[in-house]
């Protein structure tokens, strides 16, 4: 009890967790499922912007969508070692993924469609993402904020060049290009404000977890910041938000907007929406296809290290 | 789209094009990898050979105007000048197949390596300058490779197999980076870069060490039929370009 | 391409584009059957929906001058409404899965031959004479694909388990064949054909007393989460494309 | 011996030899060889131009190449029973082609690099098979000459067709589309005349073959025959023969020809052409992927048969 009580000073007090210092079992397991979970969404992130890497526009938008895509398998690499930490193996964590167990963003069960979903994942996706993490970089564990600041660093990065993208389209492109561009926000923009999750009314986890540290700022609250900073950079873009309800609350001080469709959220990350199987499919079979490499450098391995005992001995 | 096709430009361009269809085809396991470090390494690799495919497209296209976009999603599949081994698919039958991948990537980077070493001399200031940052690229590329090819040579029974089938299957297309035309005489003579075929020696000698030390065998040695060189490809250049240019040839003078 | 987009328009688009597609997916086998009669049969399956698509491509082309190649080869992806269905791989991975194969055509056939009969009576009379002909190759199509249904649900362990993944599958994607909206509305209205949500009913049974038969579970209905119908499709569809209008997009202009 | 005699006498009678009919056992064996590679040929025919059905620039052209790759496939049909009427089983000649002891025709080891491929296959090289199999449809075994009537009058709809193609597109095609054309000619001319098989002076077995009556104008004769007819249609289409040494020889009247490269021959025929290896693993694994469902099938059969049998017991 006082262990808990001093741990919940500790996060009270603004200090860091670590690794090897005591947590709560729930502490510990919250973690481990928020962490893989981001970590899941990294990966299987890299499946739908991966369809057009084949297909980028140009050379130089190749190279940026593939240095991009490293870049998620990039963040998750460092969530699964700061997962891991907590004392679970990437491996288990894996396994929870193919099992379905463990979840990932069910943002990325929705497919592309088109070269300009790329830059509108980028801008929206991306965005939203960073509203949701940038506050993980103060989160009470000391492993996860650091590899949070690394991830936010870059998805920022992402976040512009996807929009930037989408500029030069909007202002240089053709008519073609330009509906392109608005087509891509119309699918994407209902699921991207959905990624900030339920309303805080039907929110599970919440309130332990802002106790914690672990979370910072309300699902409501980030996803107003979002759609606030959206709208503006939407007017520079010259596209329109697919919602009639949107305009300018002046008593508010913030945009007011239409009702979210929480049955499709549901559906969504129940297991039915459009791309669902066959994200985890993907995975599955990369997994299960590359076993045969991983049991081979495990054999390669021993096999070297006996011979270094020989050599010694 | 019209090219020149002076024998130097054409010298430039089965480079170019040899990096250009080697990164499309190892950016196809982007997202698909045995593990996720294996995911990072080959779109490393790609986004390599992408970087040098671009250098060499717009040091090929100054000539006559064109810039790296135009070479690469414009031309017509009979203008793409990469030996046949680049542009084959992972598998036989359409699907990854790690195996083949590490075995072509070995040899390609020994082949890269050793061309570039001469290339550093060339006459052409601009490509002895690529030559310069791509061997220091390749030197990890062939690294990676080699670390692979043992790890998997010399792994399981499973894996030796694995390896040793696609090394059955590459074979048969090595030859094709070591033929020798008039192109390759007049670059040799002019100081361009140095005809394929005086590669041969140093890239056999190589292989060998590695592929003896990840106990596999080397096949017999097959006559070339293969002519992706001149502009003649195998069945699987035309379902790559389909994609690689699909974009640009749907959304004509499209600003991207 | 600009297109009037009436209702009447865009439901024959959406009958046009699932023979279109769907032939396209079925003619991927030829040359690849697992025995030649069966290559015989799903070339003639493909050539039987093309003509269909050919010649629904020309009625819905009519109001804007355009003929079934434009359409074809010309349209964005967003521009074909076909049910997601019709534009899924056989396998889950690119392979040629003939359970997966065998059970979308016998899900097609049923749902085409409820659509031909009662498209016999549309009003517009080159539809109905389009559904005429459609109607008599459908029950080919139908009788073969229930054939087959009967021999590898009712065959083998291996068959039947291949039978049973491929419609765990394949029934996400049924529901999207029995939509209704405005646009069924107006057609179901002004007599041109049914709103799809009137074919659900036969169709099950069809499907119940057949995979029954072949000792198959009928899998859980899930909720529609296709929009096919709509423009928007899935992540196959855009690869489909860029093979099937690579040539008219590469060449432009061209006569062939 | 008599027996023998009485046989040759048969064919010198231009009497059709029929599946119950007595044979030589060499005769026997000189057909399977030759009907099932050409079986076979049909097969692996299929592969070449199957690569364009998906990329058929008009759904016109797509519906014709389907049609005609279906043809093939069926005239592997009727070649396969006819070989089976003397006594080998399609399984048993698919086994020996998969397992390389059965040829098919070296021209498909050539790839098909562009749609005008497509139209030159159909010109050139059903053109050369037309002039090989005409003579066939005199063929001393029945079954194998009434095959050959069939497939003969398919194959000259599909010359025409090919030839008609080519036409169009350098009649009224792009210069893009004339060069391609131009290209696939280039391509395909030398392989097309080397349909005919060596010279005379090399060719073995065609003497006994010529007594038998399965042989009747030699490789030499039918290939001057194509040559002269070739011309005369490059010119109409307006495409240049690949060949310098080209021309019209009055004396002779015919065209002389240059020199065929007999070497690029025989190391296709040997398996190092182009496409030798892929062509073959493309074949076995139709099979192999198929094997599941040939035994469902055959155990659905034998299941039927035992519910018919209880019935009537």
């Amino acid at each position: 009890q006082s262990r808990e009580a001093a741990f919940q000073a500790r996060i009270d007090a603004g200090d860091y967790i670590e690794p090897k210092d005591w947590m709560p079992a729930h502490y510990r397991k919250t973690l481990v499922r928020q962490i893989s979970q981001h970590a899941h969404s990294e990966i299987v992130g890299m499946l739908p912007e991966g369809n057009w890497i084949t297909r980028a526009p140009s050379l130089k938008r190749k190279a940026i969508l593939l240095a991009k895509v490293q870049d998620e398998g990039g963040h998750g690499l460092y969530l699964y070692a700061a997962a891991e930490t907590l004392g679970t193996s990437r491996d288990q964590m894996l396994d929870a993924l193919h099992t379905g167990k463990a979840k990932y963003s069910s943002i990325f069960n929705y497919p592309t469609l088109t070269w300009a979903d790329v830059g509108v994942i980028g801008w929206l996706v991306d965005g939203a993402a960073i509203m949701n993490q940038v506050p993980l970089c103060r989160c009470s564990y000391g492993p996860y904020a650091r590899a949070m600041i690394r991830v936010c660093r870059e998805e920022s990065f992402h976040q512009r060049q996807g929009y930037e993208s989408l500029l030069v389209m909007m202002q240089s492109g053709t008519e073609a290009q330009k509906a392109m561009v608005q087509d891509a926000v119309n699918r994407w923009w209902w699921p991207s404000i959905m990624m900030f999750g339920p309303h805080d009314s039907d929110s599970l986890h919440s309130e332990q977890s802002m106790r914690w540290g672990i979370k910072r700022i309300s699902n409501d609250e980030l996803r107003q910041k979002f759609v606030d900073a959206t709208v503006e950079q939407a007017n520079v873009l010259g596209v329109t938000l697919p919602d009639p309800d949107m305009k300018w609350n002046e008593a508010r001080g913030h945009y007011d907007f239409g009702r979210i469709d929480w049955d499709e959220f549901w559906r969504v990350v129940g297991g039915d929406g459009p791309c669902n199987r066959e994200r985890l499919a993907t995975r599955v079979k990369a997994w299960d296809d590359g076993e045969w490499v991983r049991e081979a450098a495990l054999a390669h391995t021993h096999k070297q290290q006996q011979q270094q005992t020989k050599e010694a001995a | 789209m019209k090219l020149s096709n002076t024998p130097a430009q054409r010298y430039v361009l089965r480079i170019a094009d040899a990096a250009l269809i080697l990164s499309q085809r190892n950016a196809e396991w982007c997202g698909h990898g045995p593990i996720l470090e294996e995911d990072l390494a080959l779109t490393n690799l790609a986004l390599d050979h992408l970087g040098q495919a671009r250098a060499l497209l717009t040091l090929a296209g100054k000539l006559d105007g064109l810039d790296e976009d135009q070479l690469a999603m414009l031309r017509l599949e009979h203008q793409f000048l990469n030996p046949v081994l680049f542009e084959l698919p992972h598998g036989a039958h359409g699907e990854r197949d790690f195996a083949f991948t590490v075995l072509r990537n070995l040899a390609a980077s020994v082949w890269f390596g050793l061309l570039w070493q001469r290339l550093l001399h060339s006459s052409d200031a601009e490509l002895a300058a690529i030559a310069e940052k791509s061997a220091k690229e390749c030197r990890y590329h062939l690294q990676h490779a080699t670390d692979w090819t043992l790890r998997l040579g010399d792994g399981t029974e499973v894996s030796k197999a694995k390896m040793q089938a696609a090394l059955e299957r590459l074979w048969p297309y090595v030859g094709e980076l070591f033929e020798a035309d008039a192109i390759d005489a007049e670059a040799q003579a002019s100081g361009l870069g140095p005809s394929w075929d005086s590669l041969q020696a140093d890239w056999r000698a190589q292989m060998e060490s590695v592929l003896t030390a990840a106990t596999l065998q080397i096949p017999k040695d097959r006559p070339n039929a293969h002519r992706g060189r001149h502009g003649q490809h195998s069945e699987h250049l035309g379902h790559l370009l389909s994609e690689l240019q699909y974009l640009q040839r749907a959304y004509p003078g499209g600003t991207w």
